[in-house]
């Protein structure tokens, strides 16, 4: 065993992928794997089926755990890091413990990002990214026949399938904040109606100014001064990097953490990858979160092996095209729904 | 007041400088923090240094107790005996090597419960044997039962109504076994501790030092902190240690006056 | 300088019953002490003795507390509202094991909330000195140093260009922040010491700096900083197009600017939030504010955005704009996007434009708060570029002609309301020195004894308690000199206080009683006490460093780190020797009646 | 294995109050009715100095044994807890104080330790029970707190318990006990989604009437009691120090009173006076003080004096280790000391018999004249169990003592050779029937004698009187189905449990193997062990001890293979171990 410490902060697609590639790439170190959550890394991207009840919840799981302890990839599941010091390269966990590192991924992920003029009635709003979450749909679905989508990313159109398939009558709302990653426009929202509309949803434009609890099963929401009634409010306003524990740790953060094509950030050894890496687009003439399950275990790849000193660039889909969830989707992607 | 960062600073190095806890060893006390006995260690380990013994000329053999882990945290040649046995084997020991200076320490419920019958025997012999006692009047190895030296009335897991027995006086004991050399002290004042050692070590026969101290865990009653530092004093100006008599008298008339009750002139040979 | 406390023998517990023991010290070490220790203290640029105020608010001694406030900072009611409160960045309650920082400026405003009605700071007064001093600008810097100066004796006169003095405070900062009848008394309080104000009167145009330098002894410039720095791209002159500091004026002089549907406001600073927040106010559906780097970057505190946010002001990142379109008027911005490069050694981040990223921003408004320098007025003297007076010396009042001075923003550039006072401070102290060869202040750390703090350790647990707002935006919004924070409760406020640590409390084992024996150290709250082999010093005699070790025969020291100690006295409880001391440490300006030695 | 079976361990520093808050949990799982067998290794150390743990078993079923893999561990002290990470199963979970007083370097932590399918469960205790109680003192409760919530306990059978416990030390440490538990489950509670237990049976009794959590010593304590004592003399020694505590409070309202001697030599004396002199009287001891015990009770001995002595075994040999478990005294309590000196030794398996058998020691040691040593350990005196509460055999109240005739007056031979070996006994106070005791050897009548007849008459005679208390020793337990098996497991005291617990897993298995339990190891039952050892291919003996003392003992009683399982480590045999044995010696055979 060599000094080196790889470290993983994330254990989705991208974290895992990284700890492997590592694990092939520096044999002789320790690599480990911190997580949040106290699961095995499933595919999130599934978490929509599992809802409909079309996939099992051991199918959403990947690797066994057997499969680490093998490769001496170290394991610390359920365990929150608030503090990383990238001049002494050393984390600091919740429950206070110190690991020093040679080299850093961050791969958390993203969590819900829900807009500051929402979070008034944020707790009456669900939002879908982890495996809890999916659950607390499941059992919420049972019990009520309609549901209106807010914001809409990539995560609500395939949701909304699945609502529409188990029956549920939707009800989707579109604005500015609309279609993360990318800038809704009028064209854009036009183009969108459309398409939700032939697939059977309603769509409205506007903004919601209030949200009432009126019994377990019901909602009343205010739309510009209209009032109506709905089963579920499914806030997707797209992902916020789950990065709080970084601010003011030096490394740019805007709606991810900004990184080279290399996936690089500012420091030399710390790079990152998933849906918290933000990597600046020339299509979109924006920093674009890279979405999707594919992509994020390509970029764990891609940012392991340049921490192990190649220089593979991550590259960025020509202009309008994004591969997203082995969909074929690009700046319209929502015409795919 | 607050020491002027310059000077505090300064104290530190002067310390560290003078190596003056060379004699202590490298492990960590494990008496409790707070405990009476960190006092008793301090005020051996100056009297060692000022006396610039050689480390390894001296010898500490102990009981058992909490007193009876004493060696592990000196620097010296120690040895951890058996219960109460610790002034036989103290006795082997400098005859085998009149060279060594020769500590035998131990807990009150050690030295006058189970290993009381020795203490005579050892003064008796008046071999140069400087038997350090440290009475916090109570059990505390086994968790808080009553000892010897326990007040009349100490209520422990052993005794709920209150002890019965009356206590033991080691000063007294020591004094009328005709120990040639018998000093009051309290934990809580290290330096007279220090002299008293000094003195103690350099007098030819058995020394025997009486130390007041505290059981922080198991005592909250009598021999507190607070307690012994209200009632503890020094021995009256006048207080000759020469004179046997007015040391009994002394032990008899004030349990908590401290110092040197007696110290018998050396019998010319 | 150092009275010596002899303890009485064996018993340390009289040792707290000595008659109080107050002593003074300017040895560099001590002062080296206070930064480390008493962080809060030491990061205020104006030194305001932090834990004592709020000790003294917890007492609901409200007016001292102001006091002790007004002693140091000169504007106890404006700063409790408008402060960037360096010091709560440096609160030790802020340590991330700790929770959060107290709430120190919002403190400092219940303390002026709540004291004495018609409570009135009395104070020293020297007697005159026959000079005269002439302040030009009545602002912050200005006012702070016409207090002093006419304090310790001088005859000030002040010139003002605008009909009514507080400079930024009154036409920089909107009234939903800063209520003016606050703002008023605070001056009012500074002028009744005999201060002679002309308003009206600008420099250069009403006034001419010869005739000052040759009627007073000596003249003080602090004219502030008014010339908005324009963004120099094509456009910028078109109507709708506001530079943000003539926005803010005109919004705080009643003339209300028209601004239309969509405003964007290009700039990071307060000054820009103030424009969105106000252009809001003026009917504005849509405000962004449009910044170069990001979020993380701002330097306006963490309420100052999410209040912002809350009202519907979107924050756009990392967008550098390149020229402002239209037709007869603003119609939009065209930006580019930009990236952040490798941090630079002053530990600032490069930004550079993304070539091809240009993209477009439709508005019918742009404000540019990207900031303001001094204004030059004709004058004697060294200058720079922009022909402003360059500062001389260490303190940065003097300038290169005799008697004549500088301070406030116009000698900095831009900076924030507390550096400003502490620099109208600096200037006077300067001043004081120069006409009467002497100083009537001298810093010293004052120490005296105290017995243990009654603070509870469950007090450390108590929540951070947050500034009130009003809360529907319709009312917020309805006029625009509403005050949005409504200010603390006394039962907040007094609860808040508690949270202090109070910091300028020194708790010291005396090492030649201490018998090491851990009693301390086993009831710490943290590792705040540590057995120590050996201290590492800086030039100035200091303690900087700690060896710590668990070898027992290196324990040469139990200290206690004031630096980690939380102040919760439990060591001094449990002492069984009675070593452990505490110390009231704070860092004082004596005043020496007699003029210069 | 079906049913719940949950074991919970609490680690910590002594001074955390690890061992409290194992009580609690105990006391409150027995409540809502779950069987108990609970064990705590702590050190008679001085604070700060080792390490502590409690390790409980609950389940559905009664269980005399511990298993060798922990279910749920609660850490106060992760440097001592990261040890019983290799004793946690799989799936275990572990509750651990997130918020330590201050930060540690890597791998200092025990989330640094834990398997990845092991699950976390990080709570503040320190900060919660200081931020409810205004001090960290109760972060035990707190962590039972969170115990409770992510178990699915009942709290408020906790919160009864604790006040039980705290009441009498005033309100405010009360509240303060309460507040900080209340914190644990608070936290928890809107903290962790996940309840583990939750099946939880209800399993609390309606009749109001309830098992008693007793320890080894406690029963040892309430059988003295129930039998009558009347004096004890004691010195404190780990582990049989809470005998005498227990009497100490208990004693005096019965008239009786405790003194505590200045050593186990005076201790020994004065029990043999008062029963000279006709009252029941008791000492406890552990090995070091049973060693120093041996010479007087050879006296006992030597001048037929009844004396019942409790030796709690430790690991030795000398001061050994005081705080572990061990059955190596066997053999010094039936042969040690001075000469032949035959005596009676018996030794309870688990709490229940604790009770039963120091009762009975006193009706033995009086009727036979002797003393009687009643062999526990570590394990046994320090376990807690929940038992029935246990009822006196009646026998065991009456005066054992027999009394000579009146004819007898004037002519009384104090050691008349009987048939039984026992010779009628005065005690001082009867008129008429004076005599001399002593440790030399002795006529009848009770005066020295060194003749090589009579010494060796009084040596069978004293044999004899020892045999013939067989009579009255409960005889070895079958555990067994009848025909002949392919291993027998013989073993006793605290480790029975275990191979009980071993057997009966194996004979679910289809394997044929047999139990037999033996109480009285002086004398012995040689017939029932030898008709058993007849019965059984191989015999397998486990014992916590060296040598195989029990082996020693009995091994030649048959000629049937005799396996030693022994243990040398200080802890209590685990089923598993015994189990893996069994599955060995049958292997062979299908071989």
């Amino acid at each position: 065993m060599s000094g080196e410490h790889y470290l993983i902060i994330g254990n989705g697609p991208a974290g895992r992928e990284a700890a492997i590639t590592l694990r092939e790439k520096a044999p002789q170190s320790r690599v480990t794997v911190i997580s949040k959550e106290n699961v095995r890394c499933y595919q999130p991207h599934l978490l929509p089926q599992f809802i409909a009840g079309q996939v099992s919840e051991e199918e959403l799981f990947t690797l066994p755990f057997s499969f680490f302890k093998e490769r001496d990839i170290k394991l610390r599941l359920g365990q929150c890091v608030v503090d990383v010091d990238f001049h002494k390269s050393q984390v600091t966990m919740a429950h206070k413990e110190i690991i020093p590192y040679t080299g850093l991924i961050i791969a958390v992920g993203g969590t819900p990002r829900i807009p500051e003029r929402c979070h008034r009635y944020r707790d009456r709003m669900l939002t879908l990214k982890t495996l809890t979450d999916a659950r607390m749909w499941a059992e919420k679905l049972q019990k009520v026949s309609s549901a209106l989508i807010v914001g809409g990313d990539l995560t609500s159109f395939a949701l909304t399938r699945t609502l529409l398939a188990m029956g549920k009558r939707v009800s989707f709302l579109l604005n500015e904040e609309s279609l993360w990653p990318v800038r809704c426009d009028d064209q854009v929202f036009r183009e969108a109606r459309v398409k939700l509309e032939q697939g059977g949803v309603e769509a409205l434009r506007g903004t919601i100014q209030d949200i009432v609890r009126r019994s377990e099963t019901s909602l009343e929401v205010t739309v510009d001064n209209k009032t109506f009634e709905t089963g579920i409010v499914g806030a997707f306003y797209g992902l916020r990097p789950d990065v709080g524990f970084l601010a003011g740790s030096g490394l740019t953060i805007e709606r991810g953490i900004l990184v080279d094509e290399y996936l690089k950030t500012e420091v030399d050894n710390v790079y990152a990858a998933g849906d918290c890496a933000q990597v600046y687009h020339p299509g979109l003439k924006d920093y674009w979160v890279s979405i999707g399950y594919g992509n994020a275990e390509n970029l764990g790849r891609i940012a392991a092996s340049n921490l192990m000193g190649e220089k593979t660039p991550v590259e960025t889909p020509q202009e309008s095209i994004l591969c997203a969830e082995g969909v074929r989707v690009n700046t319209s992607w929502w015409l795919e729904f | 007041m607050k020491t002027p960062a310059r000077e505090l600073a300064a104290k530190v190095k002067s310390i560290h400088d003078s190596h003056i806890f060379s004699v202590r060893s490298d492990e960590l006390p494990t008496w409790c923090p707070g405990c009476g006995y960190f006092g008793i260690h301090f005020g051996i380990n100056n009297a060692i240094q000022r006396l610039e013994l050689p480390h390894h000329e001296v010898m500490i053999v102990s009981g058992i107790g909490c007193a009876g882990r004493y060696p592990f945290f000196s620097g010296t040649y120690g040895l951890h005996t058996v219960h109460g046995r610790s002034l036989p084997v103290a006795t082997g020991v400098k005859l085998a090597n009149p060279g060594l200076t020769v500590l035998a320490v131990g807990g009150d419920g050690d030295g006058l419960g189970i290993g009381g019958g020795h203490l005579p025997h050892a003064a008796r012999r008046d071999i140069n044997i400087n038997y350090i006692l440290f009475d916090n009047s109570i059990y505390g190895l086994t968790k808080g039962q009553p000892s010897p030296s326990s007040p009349i009335g100490m209520k422990t897991k052993a005794s709920p109504l209150g002890t019965i027995d009356k206590p033991l006086n080691g000063s007294l004991m020591a004094l009328s076994y005709g120990a040639t050399f018998v000093a009051r002290l309290f934990a809580g004042d290290p330096e007279s501790i220090a002299d008293a050692l000094m003195e103690g070590i350099n007098h030819p026969g058995f020394a025997f030092f009486h130390i007041y101290s505290t059981c922080v865990t198991f005592d909250k009653q009598f021999k507190t902190w607070d307690n012994l530092k209200s009632r503890t004093h020094p021995l009256p100006e006048s207080h000759d240690p020469q004179d046997y008599k007015q040391a009994i008298n002394e032990v008899l008339a004030d349990d908590y006056s401290m110092g040197v009750l007696y110290h018998a002139k050396p019998v010319a040979q | 300088m150092r009275e010596q406390s002899d303890y009485p023998a064996q018993d340390g517990k009289s040792e707290l019953k000595v008659v109080k023991q107050v002593s003074y010290s300017t040895d560099p070490a001590d002062f080296h002490y206070m930064t480390v220790n008493v962080p809060c203290q030491n990061a205020c640029p104006a030194a305001t003795n932090i834990p004592a105020y709020i000790r003294t608010l917890f007492e609901e001694r409200y007016s001292r507390s102001y006091e002790l406030n007004r002693i140091a900072n000169i504007f106890p009611g404006v700063l409790g509202r408008v402060c960037s409160r360096p010091c709560e960045d440096q609160c030790r309650h802020g340590e991330p094991e700790l929770g959060r920082p107290v709430n120190i400026c919002h403190i400092k405003r219940a303390a002026a909330d709540y004291r004495r009605e018609g409570h009135i700071y009395m104070e020293r007064l020297f007697a005159p000195l026959g000079k005269s001093v002439a302040i030009i600008g009545a602002g912050p810097s200005g006012l702070a140093a016409a207090h002093d100066l006419s304090t310790i004796g001088f005859k000030v006169v002040m010139f003002e260009a605008f009909d009514q003095p507080g400079g930024m405070l009154r036409y920089g900062i909107p009234e939903f922040r800063l209520p003016r009848d606050v703002l008023q008394a605070e001056i009012d309080s500074i002028l009744r010491l005999g201060v002679t104000l002309h308003t009206g009167r600008r420099i250069g145009a009403d006034v001419r700096m010869e005739d000052l330098l040759r009627d007073y002894d000596a003249v003080l410039a602090a004219t502030g900083c008014y010339t908005s720095i324009p963004l120099g791209v094509p456009g910028e002159d078109l109507p709708g197009v506001y530079a943000g500091l003539e926005f803010m004026i005109d919004v705080t002089s009643g003339k209300a600017p028209r601004v239309g549907e969509k405003a964007l406001v290009v700039g990071a600073g307060f000054t820009a939030f103030d424009c969105a927040r106000s252009a809001l106010r003026l009917g504005a559906r849509e405000v962004s504010i449009c910044l170069r780097r990001t979020e993380e970057d701002l330097r306006v505190t963490r309420d100052e955005i999410l209040e912002a946010k809350r009202e519907g002001i979107s924050i756009k990142s990392l967008m550098l704009s390149q020229r402002i379109v239209g037709q007869g008027r603003a119609q939009g911005v065209e930006f580019v996007r930009t990236r952040p490069e490798s941090v630079r050694a002053d530990g600032k981040r490069e930004i550079a434009p993304i070539q091809g990223s240009e993209f477009m921003e439709p508005c019918d408004t742009v404000i540019v708060a990207t900031g303001q320098r001094s204004t030059p007025f004709d004058a004697p003297g060294e200058k720079d570029r922009h022909g402003i007076l360059t500062p001389l010396g260490a303190r940065g009042a003097r300038t290169s002609v005799p008697g004549l001075y500088v301070a406030g923003d116009y000698a900095t550039g831009p900076s924030t309301v507390i550096q400003a006072v502490a620099q109208g401070r600096r200037a006077a102290e300067v001043i004081a020195e120069d006409l009467t060869g002497g100083t009537r202040r001298q810093k010293a750390v004052r120490m005296e004894d105290t017995t243990i703090t009654d603070r509870s350790r469950s007090w450390d647990y108590i929540q951070r308690q947050e500034m009130p707002t009003v809360a529907p935006m319709a009312k917020r919004l309805g006029s625009a000199d509403i005050e949005v924070e409504t200010g603390y409760e006394r039962d907040a406020a007094h609860e808040e206080s508690k949270r202090c640590y109070l910091c300028y409390l020194h708790y010291e084992i005396d090492m030649d009683r201490c018998i090491y024996c851990r009693y301390c150290i086993d009831v710490a709250p943290r590792d705040c006490i540590k057995l120590v082999e050996s201290v590492e010093t800086n030039e100035a005699g200091a303690i900087v460093g700690y060896k710590e070790t668990t070898s027992w025969r290196r324990v040469n020291a139990v200290m206690i780190d004031n630096a980690r100690c939380i102040r919760c006295g439990e060591c001094a409880r449990v002492c069984p020797v009675d070593c452990i001391s505490v110390t009231k440490v704070e860092l004082v300006e004596r005043l020496s009646m007699e003029g210069g030695q | 294995m079906a049913g719940i079976d949950l074991t919970v361990e609490v680690c910590g520093m002594s001074g955390d109050g690890t061992i409290a808050a194992g009580g609690i949990l105990n006391e409150a799982m027995s409540r809502q009715g779950y069987s108990a067998l609970a064990f705590d290794s702590y050190p008679a150390e001085i604070r700060g100095f080792g390490r502590c743990v409690t390790r409980s078993r609950f389940g559905d079923r009664p269980k005399l044994a511990l298993t060798d893999r922990t279910n749920a561990l609660i850490s106060l002290d992760d440097e001592q807890s990261r040890s019983r990470i290799p004793f946690l199963a799989e799936d275990a979970v572990v509750l651990f104080d997130d918020k330590p007083p201050s930060y540690v370097e890597e791998n200092k932590s025990i989330a640094a330790h834990v398997e990845p399918t092991m699950t976390l469960y990080g709570a503040p205790f320190a900060d919660l029970a200081a931020k409810a109680a205004g001090s960290a003192r109760g972060r035990n409760l707190t962590a039972l707190g969170v115990f409770a919530a992510v178990f699915g306990a009942s709290p408020d059978v906790f919160r009864e318990v604790i006040t039980g416990k705290f009441a009498p030390k005033g309100e405010k440490v009360l509240r303060a006990n309460l507040k900080s538990f209340d914190a644990g489950y608070e936290y928890a509670l809107e903290t962790f989604s996940k309840r583990l237990l939750n099946t939880a049976p209800p399993l609390r009794r309606t009749d109001g009437s309830r098992k008693v959590l007793t320890s080894g010593n406690t029963a040892i304590a309430e059988g003295a009691l129930a039998a009558g004592v009347k004096l004890y003399f004691g010195y404190p020694i780990t582990p049989a120090t809470p005998i005498m505590e227990y009497l100490a409070k208990k004693l005096p309202e019965r008239g009786g009173r405790v003194t505590q001697m200045e050593d186990e030599i005076s201790s020994i004396g004065a029990v043999l006076g008062a029963f000279f002199a006709g009252t029941r009287a008791m000492t406890a001891t552990s090995g070091p003080g049973f060693a120093l015990m041996t010479e007087l009770i050879t006296h006992g001995v030597m001048s037929e004096t009844p004396a019942v002595i409790i030796d709690a075994q430790r690991a030795g040999p000398s001061t050994g280790l005081p705080t572990k478990t061990e059955q190596s005294d066997l053999q010094a309590a039936v042969f040690g000391g001075p000469g032949d000196s035959p005596r009676i030794v018996i030794a309870p398996t688990d709490v229940a018999e604790c009770f039963h058998y120091t009762a009975k020691a006193f009706q033995l040691a009086e009727k036979y004249q002797t003393p009687v040593i009643v062999l526990t350990d570590f394990f046994l005196d320090n376990r807690v169990e929940n038992i029935e509460p246990p009822a006196l055999e009646p026998e065991d109240a009456r005066d054992g003592n027999i009394y000579p005739d009146a004819s007898a007056k004037g002519a009384y031979r104090r050691y008349e050779l009987t048939d039984s070996g026992i010779s009628p006994r005065a005690v001082p106070g009867m008129e008429g029937f004076m005599f001399a005791a002593t440790g030399l050897e002795h006529v009848e009548r009770g005066t020295p004698d060194y003749t090589p007849a009579n010494h060796m008459a009084m040596s069978q005679k004293r044999y004899r009187k020892i045999r013939s208390a067989l009579a009255d020793l409960p005889a070895p337990e079958e555990y067994a189905e009848t025909g002949p098996l392919d291993v027998g497991v013989i073993s006793w005291g605290s480790t029975f449990g275990a191979a009980l617990e071993a057997v009966q897993d194996a004979q679910a298995r289809g394997i044929r193997v047999g139990a037999l339990k033996i109480t009285s190891i002086y004398p012995y039952h040689e017939d029932v062990i030898r008709t058993f050892m007849r019965r059984c291919r191989k015999i397998l003996i486990p014992e916590l001890n060296f040598e195989g003392q029990l082996s020693g003992l009995i091994g030649h009683l048959d000629g049937t293979e005799i396996v030693r399982l022994t243990m040398a480590t200080g802890v209590p045999m685990a089923p598993s171990v015994i189990l893996k044995k069994i599955f060995e010696i049958v292997g062979e055979k299908a071989a």
